[in-house]
């Protein structure tokens, strides 16, 4: 169960750390594919966002648009930052 | 098909008219939602005494008078202000002043956050 | 689910390819799924892409305001509404994504 | 001076503003003024504020495949060109502003 | 005699140091206008844009649009950052 | 009346339309002046081997060409790249590759800058 799914747009802008719990989830898309996260952060990016650019993120972390409608289907509630 | 708790979170400055359509679509959903409207980061300058026509843009007065008579929060985030040196206007409804902890709380209680 | 994307970003714009292949994913997931423009996202109505989409099952709508004021004129298949028909859609919907 | 503005910025922008207001600048000091709107800056082909500079003396220029891709039927008072068209343009120029 | 003159739009993004030259002159406009520059540079502001965000300027570094068309007149060249 | 000295100089990366219409500009003024094709900063992205048709946007490919043929030179900051860690594709016109310093150079000899 995915508490609170944060959809980022820009590089380096990101919510506050007051804001995200543990169990949020991140997904990267457009331009913030090119700066993927650490491994410590719960996230994933866009597979189109990131092919498009011709950056490198492992295929386990990339999302195609139909895993991100599962994904904002099941969680608590979606912000696009 | 119920009432929301509903956080229109504006980030962004005032100076174009992105928070002028943020506060308009916060007072049509007001009518139907429980809401709340927290000016975070340079969002905080829309509150400030700044002069909106001089830049081809609509004062925000009404917005802010209309969300208050609809029993919408309207929150300010306390350290963005202090970061900014700012000073509040005074306006037609009632801004709460709120430290970024609250605020993150605020925002995990809420069902829809529309970020601006 | 009853998706609801609020657009508000003008059409050539990264937002706008984002939105087009998330409508057209949760179209194929058969989600109901709406989309309401406002702001400088009134000018992706004259786009065929959206009517594209539309003709797959999307329910357009716009804020007839922002429309009458960029001098846009949409055609049938958008239906004219207000901030406050936006407030009935969020009531109805899942989830609610904004693009600006 | 001969002032020739590139506008590509939308109409609700920080740009749509600086831009009108160094317009009624410069033909208060009486400089030949032209714009020429290209990409989402057609949009703006829409707004009064540049038919009244243009009743002002503001010559008005846009390209006409943009215009085009983004469904603008601009009127009269505009002047159909092309990116060849803008680089004539240019030629006769003192000073090139864009805004983008 | 001015130089080039740059036009910058958005708070701290300017040319690079090596673009620069001593006698050109910079003109903050929009968002700009939030970060004055220090003395050490040619600087001044767009007027109407300090004022309708409320900022403190000294007068002496505010430009009317009219001011900045006469700038942009006698200039070399002009960029608009 | 005369021919002019242009720079085009694109320090937007590519993954919007932006830089497309930049280009687009940059063939047409080539037709009357002496071009120069700058790219700086996220610009240089647009000069690797990137997918604008995932993104809904042209590719760039035929614009290069034209510049190419009209004599327009296609300029990529050495910094920028090696910053980035990029690695710049085979295009159908010669990329010259120049350090910062000399691309200063080159702005200040300009009669024309339009920067995206």
């Amino acid at each position: 169960m995915v508490n609170t799914v944060w959809i980022i747009k820009r590089p380096a802008d990101f919510p506050e750390i007051e804001m995200l719990e543990d169990e949020d989830f991140i997904i990267l898309i457009q331009d913030a594919v090119l700066r993927p996260l650490s491994d410590d952060k719960n996230w994933a990016a866009c597979k189109e966002d990131v092919e498009a650019r011709n950056i490198r993120i492992p295929e386990d972390k990339c999302l195609s648009y139909e895993d991100i409608i599962d994904i904002i289907e099941k969680a608590d509630k979606v912000v696009v930052w | 098909m119920a009432k929301k708790k509903v956080v229109v979170l504006i980030k962004s400055n005032p100076f174009s008219w992105k928070v002028f359509e943020a506060l308009r679509l916060a007072v049509g959903a007001s009518m139907e939602h429980k809401m709340h409207v927290v000016f975070i980061k340079d969002g905080v300058y829309s509150l400030t005494d700044w002069k909106p026509q001089l830049i081809g843009i609509e004062p925000f007065d009404k917005s802010i008078e209309a969300l208050g008579m609809m029993g919408a929060e309207i929150i300010a985030e306390e350290e963005a202000i202090r970061e900014r040196g700012l000073i509040l206007k005074k306006w037609p409804a009632e801004i709460k002043v709120m430290p970024k902890d609250d605020i993150a709380e605020l925002i995990k209680d809420s069902e829809v956050v529309l970020s601006w | 689910m009853n998706l609801l994307i609020i657009m508000a970003s003008n059409p050539y714009s990264h937002d706008f390819n984002t939105v087009v292949k998330l409508i057209e994913a949760s179209l194929k997931r058969n989600h109901k799924t709406k989309i309401f423009f406002m702001a400088n996202g009134e000018y992706c109505l004259l786009r065929e892409e959206i009517k594209n989409l539309h003709e797959k099952g999307l329910e357009v709508y716009y804020c007839a305001h922002n429309a009458e004021q960029r001098k846009i004129k949409p055609e049938s298949w958008a239906e004219s509404s207000s901030m406050y028909g936006l407030a009935k859609l969020m009531t109805e919907a899942d989830k609610v994504l904004i693009f600006d």
